[in-house]
């Protein structure tokens, strides 16, 4: 295993714990926000749908990497903003008014 | 450098995951995750200009103006109650893009892929494959066009098992293989196994799954990040990864249910916790009831029959104090026959020592309901009837009520959906803004009066 | 419309049949009020006061007009017959059980009386029932009754003079005024045991922090009474009670059974086995009683344990008995009055019931309830 | 050593000087005991349960061998002189202000008296503090007395015939008893309302859920006990604790200061300034009275305020009173009983300060505590 | 593969520092880390014989034997109460080798090192030496070698200052002109510099203090990781690090003090927390009196007039209704004279509805007490005075009081060391098996619940 | 700077993270074995102290290795083992018996 592959795994399971660790008990309510505005994280992925589209080279590459952009943009941008939507109506209690 | 901003991005999301998980940070933490994303972003670019080779940039803005259009679109039109729904949408193409990026490479790739490169590639194509096409059935159950009942593929849990198996083998043979083909083909049967165990769990489960495929979106992202040797892929997807399964077996615990059960469900499984009355009504737990009281500028607190039965005196006591300790202002609303005899409320009342001052008699609440933010119903039912105003043909039309549907949010604490002393039914169990508590009164408070100090 | 109030004060009745407050509302509905003088002072209310409610205070109401409306705390008499004006109504604390031959002829002769005590004990109706108002006067009054006679403390106190244990009260017959005697002894800090043949009150009773005794119980009620029930049900009660009366230092009684003698709940031996200097509170002697050899309103003492049988509780409270009672009055008063007219309408579902005489459609109407009382 | 109890029982007196129990243990400590027929009846001790803890129960002490030590509840007289030995002791409530002269004389002759209500109030002698034990009793007493005679609820109720609304108690003198009358009106759900001169008593009336009324406190006392104020203090007493009066259903009044006259905390102004049926009682009225117009064991009225004073209130609760006054000389008398024998010690902290006639060191000792209890 | 397994062991640090926060896992947290440690010395000495070069063995195998041998011989032989001091040694040893790892580098290192590598390597320098001299001299404080009161060196927190910046320069030097001189130099300065900072601070802060160094040993250890390139360091060094800063706030605040104040304190700060009585008490907080209480089988809760005044009636119910869902056996001893009038426990109790079973009093309750684990005191003091039983000069000697000091631990909760009212001190309070927790009685239990719902 | 030192500051940041997250509220009476035992852990540096001693060529290095082994050892085997006898008497409540 390369040391760059072995550099990974470490950052990678350090990083699990810190997500084990950071999510304490959250009350119920928050559940759906949470879960949106970490769908929205996960769509970090546009990092790499980058670098797959501005790289790649040929016809299939290109449409791979054009699919995996506008993939990872949704969820991007419509994840972090739909979290916000969600969140600001949370500070209102459901309810009338 | 490079690393040390993605590390910059990931500090930001792990505050910002950190925010996310109470009230009062919330939005906030959104904001910083949306931030680090921002800073990721300008990083790849910088990172790539800086590369000095040709690159295909058009493509890259056509994705994200068409991504970033179609994504602020739908976030900005949907209606609040669509928002799992598209939540699940979103997850869908998050985990479509990861796999799309380890296709890129498939393709890409010229000499043999190193085998720790081509594990991780098949993971991220077979992980981002099964979170696109689940995504998408969960969204379509809880849009409707996908039926919510449980619908079994035939066969089964063994064809999904056949299904999972056959994945698995082909992602192996293409790793030894090194075969791009054995890649789609496994590629293929996640994008299958994502339907087929999806569609058999019925919609009061979708959250659950919903947060679960979340959890798999990042992972998925995490596996893209080694296939081309990305840490902020690594940080980022590992920490949603993580996290969104930490979520969802909180979620699942809070449902009263286990991961387990909700996705190997057998026919019949699912969904009973909802099967209490025929009609719907908004449920609430003590978290709900949590936030929304703690929030609130005026509560009303109005107290049954069920409160004496429940001997829940105290607990309302001590939830009223914790409630004023945070500025709240609290009284209480003593319907005249409420209880069993005449002052039934107030005895008890007065044995947890409420100041006489904050109970107010029929005349006097009925008139106040409307500036107030939450009413705690508690243990209450016949003299919270909104059909004795409405319903000409109840047995208690005429009487005099708490007006208690003029509130803006109204927390029913009781047991079940069973009527009162004069055995009717309450339409306001079913009102928009009622939210139904069910538990005994003094587990209730006890359990909201926790949750409150834990905001 | 000219509304009677009269000075109904005689021997242990002290409430009124009207408060100033009641009056000045009646006032507002269109009546002309008059009240005989001193008719509210051992309740608390002053003849002036009831002149600044607008009423007349009369010396004797005979001297002055007939009366339309007469409303009665106290059974009504020939002397209040004399008073009405042809079609005048009588309404009140009638007591039809004992006067229906009286109020038939009376309805005969056009006057109508109307019975608070028979006005349905449904939930719409509760603020017109005047038998759970003053019940709840009579179960407070008991328990005060009760602990004034008994020469030791309610509650328990560890003190430096050693430690008084708390009293033991049991209340047989969880009615209303069982339950608020249930509430009024566990305030002051007796241990509380309850009993009552209906199986539901075992949640009321331990709703108000009392101790439920487990004996027969039985599932038969009509319109939230509860039943006869035969001897035999009668006899094994009673052992199942013997314990809870022999360890109790107060004994309030409140069972009834509408239209029947008062179920005999404990008996001779039962009080005999009792501790010296214990007391027993018959809140049905005038119904029979629950306690053998207890009396309306006498003192009797069997082996050292008192028997009390007070007739007069609600009383013993008469501003706030008065004050319900009044309230109770009008708001089925307002009820009738339609278009500024006394209306009796016999087809109203809580009026209707309530008319003693005359009688527009077939008796047989004595029962007081029907609708939702009973789960 | 004969010990004697006699029959007590007069007027109100329903306290006996000894319980079965107590006897018991007198007689372990070597007493022979002796009853007069009775003497327990209206507490609740029959003689047969004297009989059984040892006693020997005879119509009349004087028909028996002299009496060594005289247990007494009343004030003594001259019929308790002639039963007494040549060197008994008699110890009780022996009213030492009123009967100085008397026991004195008695002391000459060789008679002990020690005065109960003389052991000092520290910590350590609380086990035979009879002010203590007896006004805790008085205290529970007089708010059942008051409840009783008010015509009204205590506890607030919303009932479907109207909100009652709580009765307001006031309590003025917040010692043992004024504190007991504090608990046992909050119990029944008043708003209770209290006032001391002693600044500390404001956090002991907010430890029972009572409201202090803020008027002119003094840190002035002598051995936990207050002393007088001057007329000034008093005069702006009294118009800061008008308010509360004239709002007040009930007022209870338990101030005294030792061996002076009751202060007056409620002139004639107040009173009539309060609603008419409101009640007022002045547990003070032996001593003089808090308020202006009570006297002992009378029913005054003034402008439909009733003012009661009465005196019986710890033997309303006359078991209780009994069996903690028993507790209390027992304690005492095991104190004084050395190697079998009764010794009267004047050095004895507890014991000398008690003891009446015959003084043995330089008189002056009235001033019945001393130590701790002075913060 | 080394870097994995280091990985491996660093997984297990995590879990078991974790386990250590909370009582029922906390030994074996402990374990699971002390094999993580086995696991990291069993890969670099596997990964030293993989070099195939001459390696000084005989130099390890005597350092492992010599300080094997010290710590465990230490360890065992200490007494209880000596313990903290202890940690303190040990940490200082911690800092101490993490600053000779650094000092080793630089003697070995032939080549200029790269910036960042100088950076690191004073940093450990510098850090390690701090924490090796600041932990010997809280040692000494605590042990009272050093005289516990706080010591100022001449020129107070000015002189610190300067030594300080006569650290940082002399490090600048050393990295930037590579001098070997100046790291020494910036070392000893160090090294000074953690006499004098600790010296000032009062005994009674020692435990905060140590805290904070082993956060900074924790950091001297990352360095050196950076120093010589090894993952195992810096996972570990970083973990206890930032793991160890927040145990300082925490400590800082359950002590009420701030972590500033406590470092910079000038003449007559510091421990004013403990100056409350002359005696010393054990002091106890929420925390301590719910672990206690949660681990008792037999409670007995014993009440006096704070109670009162602090109407802590219900919370009391509250608390005991707690441990009995816990299995715990609760019952309440009323003193006679307990309160200010007869009877006065009683009408509170009565009112927070404590069943008149559970009540004993002073007959029934004292042979109780040596079976009993905890008594909770609350707001008592002359009913629970042992000079009553004990001093003949008391004036109170002869009254029977409550031997609560029968019992295995007796917590007492009041707001301070003041007398009752018999106005004289109580001999309780200095007892070995008193726990004082100071605070008003309702606020106090309330605490106390919570921190048992959190156990 | 060297991608070696990068990765470890990456691996730091995190693994400080994870540490921050970790503690939680800790009882007050876990103070202290906690303490000891994050020192214990401290002790790490015994890898580095390994790694110098062996690899050191000199007397100075001999004796700057030995020592910091030395040093290593005792905070590495005296803290696992105190923290363990604390967290054995912790089950004991302080108190009798
Ligand atoms: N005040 C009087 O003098 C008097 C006398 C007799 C009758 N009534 C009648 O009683 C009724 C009083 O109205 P109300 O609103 O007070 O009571 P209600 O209508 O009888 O409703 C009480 C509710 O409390 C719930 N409950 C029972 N135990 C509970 C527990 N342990 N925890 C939580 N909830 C519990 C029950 O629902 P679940 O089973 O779902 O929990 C029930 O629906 C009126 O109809 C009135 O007419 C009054
Ligand atoms: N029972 C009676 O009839 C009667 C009558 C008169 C006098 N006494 C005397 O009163 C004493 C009773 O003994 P006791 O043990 O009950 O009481 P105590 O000896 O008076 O002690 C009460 C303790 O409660 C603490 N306290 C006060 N407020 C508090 C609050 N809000 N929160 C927490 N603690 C609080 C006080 O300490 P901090 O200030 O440090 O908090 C005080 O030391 C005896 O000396 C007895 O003789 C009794
Ligand atoms: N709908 C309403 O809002 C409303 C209002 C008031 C009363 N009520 C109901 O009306 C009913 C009657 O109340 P009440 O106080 O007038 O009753 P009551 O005075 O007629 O009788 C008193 C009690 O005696 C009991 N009893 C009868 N026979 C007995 C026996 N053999 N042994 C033991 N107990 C016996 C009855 O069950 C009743 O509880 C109750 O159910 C009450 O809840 C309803
Ligand atoms: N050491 C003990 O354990 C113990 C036991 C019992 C009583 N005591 C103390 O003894 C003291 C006396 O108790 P008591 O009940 O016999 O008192 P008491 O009967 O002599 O007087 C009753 C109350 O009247 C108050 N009073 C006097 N003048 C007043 C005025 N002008 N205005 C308002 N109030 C006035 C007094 O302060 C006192 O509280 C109290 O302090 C009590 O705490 C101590």
């Amino acid at each position: 295993m390369s040391a760059e592959f072995i550099a990974g795994i470490v950052v990678f399971v350090l990083a699990a714990f810190v997500g084990f660790e950071v999510i304490a008990k959250v009350p119920r309510t928050l559940h759906t926000p949470l879960m949106s505005g970490a769908n929205a994280i996960s769509g970090i992925t546009i990092v790499g749908a980058v670098i797959a589209a501005a790289t790649g080279t040929g016809v299939l590459a290109g449409i791979l990497g054009f699919l995996a952009v506008t993939f990872a943009m949704i969820n991007v941008i419509g994840g972090f903003l739909v979290t916000d939507r969600m969140l600001e109506m949370f500070k209102k209690i459901p309810g009338k008014r | 450098m490079t690393e040390l901003a993605y590390l910059a991005a990931g500090v930001l999301f792990i505050v910002g995951l950190k925010g996310l998980t109470s009230p009062r940070t919330a939005r906030r933490g959104n904001r910083i995750a949306a931030l680090g994303m921002l800073v990721a972003i300008v990083v790849v670019v910088v990172d790539l200009i800086g590369l000095d080779a040709r690159l295909a940039w058009g493509i890259v803005i056509a994705g994200v103006i068409v991504g970033g259009g179609i994504g602020a679109f739908l976030a900005i039109r949907v209606q609040m109650t669509d928002m799992p729904q598209l939540v699940a949408a979103f997850n869908g193409f998050g985990g479509g893009a990861s796999a799309l990026v380890a296709a890129a490479a498939v393709v890409g790739s010229h000499a043999v892929m190193p085998t720790e490169t081509a594990v991780t590639t098949s993971l991220s194509l077979v992980i981002g494959a099964i979170t696109l096409t689940g995504s998408f059935i969960a969204f379509g159950k809880l849009q409707g066009i996908v039926p919510s009942r449980q619908v079994f593929p035939p066969g089964g849990q063994t064809t999904n098992a056949v299904i999972a198996l056959g994945a698995v083998v082909a992602a192996g043979f293409g790793i030894f293989a090194d075969s791009a083909t054995a890649y789609w083909i496994a590629t293929g049967l996640a994008a299958i196994l994502g339907v087929t165990t999806v569609l058999p769990i019925g919609g009061a489960d979708m959250p659950v799954v919903i947060s679960l495929l979340n959890s798999f979106s990042g992972i998925a992202a995490a596996m893209a990040g080694f296939v081309i040797g990305n840490q902020a892929l690594i940080v980022g997807g590992a920490l949603v990864g993580a996290a969104g399964l930490i979520l969802t077996i909180e979620m699942a615990v809070a449902m009263n249910r286990s991961i387990a059960s909700i996705l190997f469900s057998q026919f019949g499984g699912g969904a009973t916790a909802e099967d209490i009355g025929t009609k719907p009504v908004n449920r609430a737990n003590a978290d709900d009831a949590a936030i929304a009281l703690a929030y609130a500028e005026r509560v009303m607190i109005v107290p049954g029959y069920g409160l004496a039965v429940a001997q829940a005196q105290h607990a309302v006591k001590d939830l009223a104090n914790a409630l004023e300790d945070r500025g709240i202002e609290v009284t209480y609303a003593i319907h005249p026959v409420a209880g069993r005899m005449p002052g039934h409320m107030n005895v008890l009342l007065a044995e947890a020592d409420v100041s006489y001052d904050l109970l107010l008699d029929l005349d006097q609440a009925n008139p106040k309901f409307s500036q107030t933010d939450v009413v705690l119903i508690v243990g209450a039912n016949d003299v919270v009837n909104p059909s004795a105003r409405t319903d000409e043909a109840s047995p208690i039309y005429g009487m005099p009520i708490l007006n208690v549907d003029d509130a803006r949010t109204a927390i029913v604490v009781k047991r079940s959906l069973s009527p009162g002393f004069a055995g009717i039914d309450n339409p306001l169990f079913y009102e928009d803004t009622t939210l139904m508590f069910f538990a005994d009164a003094k587990q209730a408070l006890e359990d909201a009066l926790a949750a409150i100090d834990a905001l | 419309m000219h509304l009677g109030i009269r000075n109904e004060q005689s021997g242990n009745e002290r409430r009124v049949a009207a408060t100033p407050t009641s009056v000045a509302s009646f006032t507002d509905l269109g009546f002309v009020v008059s009240v005989e003088t001193g008719a509210g002072i051992p309740a608390g209310f002053t003849d002036t006061a009831y002149t600044e409610a607008g009423a007349s205070v009369v010396e004797d109401l005979r001297s002055g007009d007939s009366i339309d409306l007469l409303i009665k705390i106290a059974p009504p008499s020939e002397s209040d017959r004399e008073l009405m004006s042809a079609s005048g109504v009588i309404l009140g604390l009638v007591d039809p059980t004992a006067n229906m031959d009286t109020l038939t002829a009376w309805g005969e002769s056009g006057i109508t009386s109307i019975s608070m005590e028979m006005v349905p004990r449904t939930t719409l109706a509760q603020s017109m029932d005047v038998l759970s108002s003053q019940a709840t006067s009579a179960g407070y009054a008991a328990v005060l009754l009760g602990v004034t006679k008994l020469p030791k403390f309610m509650p328990m106190l560890v003190t430096a003079a050693g430690t008084i244990p708390p009293a033991n009260v049991l209340i047989l017959g969880v009615g209303v005024a069982g339950l608020q005697a249930i509430a009024t002894a566990k305030r002051l800090g007796a241990i509380v045991y309850a009993y009552d043949i209906r199986p539901e009150t075992k949640e009321q009773v331990e709703s108000l922090g009392g101790r439920f005794v487990e004996a027969e119980t039985q599932e038969m009620e009509e319109g939230g009474y509860a039943r006869a029930v035969d001897e035999e049900t009668a006899e094994k009660q009673r052992e199942a009670l013997a314990s809870a009366v022999k360890d109790a230092d107060l004994i309030i009684t409140t069972a009834q059974v509408p239209g029947r003698r008062a179920p005999r709940l404990i008996d001779r031996s039962m009080v005999e086995a009792m501790r010296p200097g214990s007391l027993i509170i018959d809140m049905a002697a005038a119904s029979g009683g629950n306690v053998e050899g207890s009396a309306p309103d006498e003192t009797v003492v069997v082996n050292d344990v008192t028997i009390l049988g007070p007739t007069d509780l609600a009383s013993r409270v008469a501003t706030d008995s008065s004050r319900m009672f009044g309230r109770n009055v009008l708001e089925l008063v307002k009820r009738m009055v339609v278009d500024g007219e006394l209306t009796v309408d016999h087809e109203d579902p809580v009026v209707g019931p309530a008319i003693v005489a005359p009688i527009s459609s077939p008796p047989e109407g004595a029962n007081p309830s029907e609708s939702e009382a009973s789960e």
